[in-house]
């Protein structure tokens, strides 16, 4: 089973690779943060099953901690950064 | 090899699977909107199957628990990420991709 | 190769291109951004050169270390870029003052030609 | 189990430098700073890696979350297009950087 485990987490992390295509290329940075938020969720699945491979329970807390936080980064982007093209930012 | 380990396996390999089709949606998406609709997938079902998967490993129920903690925390912070995001590019008017 | 050895080099090939990106470049921000990646490279260095023996359990001493220095390092960048913010607020620009008229000769000089 | 494992450390050990160089030489800092996204979530990979999930908890907490938000706030307050720097000495200007009042 433990191999199986390390399979698929070493498959969703060149499923990371992959979609970092999507941030070196995406027209606006609308696109560079969704593909950041999918990167965020692939790390949790990957952490979970690094936690039942390693026989690492430690790494269950960390994976809650990524899941916590990882909409604090898309919150900040949309609420503070990002000001679409013809929107006038009125700060 | 019981019946509990080959229904994980599918669980975690349809997961999987769901990860890499939410991945490849973002690269061959046309539009914001769309990438929104593939990431979401991916997220939310794909993340989900795994959940269950090792959740039908673990041998306490705290653990699994915590599995399924981490899951409606993930679904809860892709909802607002993706209304978050859609909401502000249509308001800043982003255009709607078209079929050409 | 030992995952070790491969993490030492690798550590150091980082350290070595956040160091050139904080020299060349003059954006304030990208330089915040260099410093922060040659402060992981350190932190990496640390950690696989705890893990040097990996029947052992690792040292504890280093990962203290790390964890104290990701703190100091976070607390860097926050500082670091108020202080852009400020810069930026009085002068309309995100450099440094010594920087920022050669950058402006240069590119009169390119807009002429 | 062990090809996988060392194809983990091999991948990460690949891509971390280029992840690095590209932080550093894009132009758009938005793209800059995505990328850094990415690479501090790799990072925490490469600690789990390592055995010290006590890193990685930290580096998730504040390296991920805070580092990420910190630095979108201070570009959406100066702007993001970089008109210096080695990767567009050559370049002709493309504008100057909007000075809108803060």
């Amino acid at each position: 089973m433990d191999g199986l485990y390390l399979g698929v987490a070493l498959f969703l992390l060149l499923n990371i690779l992959l979609g970092m295509v999507r941030v070196l290329r995406g027209p606006s940075p609308a696109d560079r943060m969704l593909a950041a938020q999918l990167f965020g969720t692939t790390g949790v699945a990957i952490l979970l099953l690094l936690a039942e491979a390693l026989a690492a329970p430690a790494l269950r807390d960390v994976a809650l901690v990524f899941a916590l936080l990882g909409g604090l980064t898309v919150v900040a982007f949309v609420r503070r950064a990002w000001s679409p093209p013809t929107q006038v930012n009125k700060e | 090899m019981g019946i509990i380990e080959w229904v994980t396996t599918i669980f975690l390999l349809a997961g999987a699977f769901f990860f890499f089709a939410g991945t490849l949606g973002l690269l061959r998406f046309p539009d914001v909107y769309n990438r929104l609709h593939a990431l979401t997938k991916a997220d939310n079902v794909g993340l989900g199957l795994i959940t269950i998967g090792l959740m039908l490993q673990v041998d306490n129920w705290v653990l699994a628990l915590k599995l399924l903690l981490i899951w409606f925390l993930v679904l809860l912070t892709s909802a607002t990420a993706a209304h978050l995001i859609a909401n502000a590019a249509l308001r800043g008017g982003l255009p709607l991709w078209r079929r050409p | 190769m030992s995952q070790f050895s491969l993490y030492a080099v690798i550590s150091m090939l980082i350290f070595s291109i956040g160091l050139y990106g904080f020299i060349a470049h003059a954006h304030l921000v990208r330089k915040i951004l260099a410093v922060n990646i040659m402060g992981s490279a350190i932190f990496l260095l640390l950690i696989s050169a705890a893990r040097r023996d990996p029947t052992a359990p690792p040292d504890p001493v280093p990962h203290a270390m790390v964890l104290t220095g990701i703190v100091v390092s976070v607390s860097f960048t926050a500082f670091a870029l108020a202080l852009t913010r400020r810069i930026y607020a009085e002068t309309g620009q995100a450099y440094l003052p010594e920087t920022e008229p050669a950058i402006s000769a240069q590119k009169q000089d390119i807009v002429q030609k | 189990m062990n090809i996988s494992a060392g194809g983990f450390d091999i991948l990460l050990a690949a891509v971390l430098p280029l992840l690095a160089w590209y932080v550093l030489s894009t132009r758009d800092l938005f793209k800059a700073v995505a990328l850094f996204i990415a690479y501090g979530l790799l990072f925490s990979l490469i600690w789990v890696r390592l055995a010290a999930p006590d890193v990685a908890l930290a580096e998730a907490a504040i390296g991920a979350g805070l580092t990420g938000a910190l630095l979108l706030d201070t570009l959406g307050r100066i702007g993001s297009r970089d008109t210096s720097g080695a990767a567009s000495a050559m370049e002709p200007e493309g504008g100057p950087p909007d000075a809108r009042e803060s």
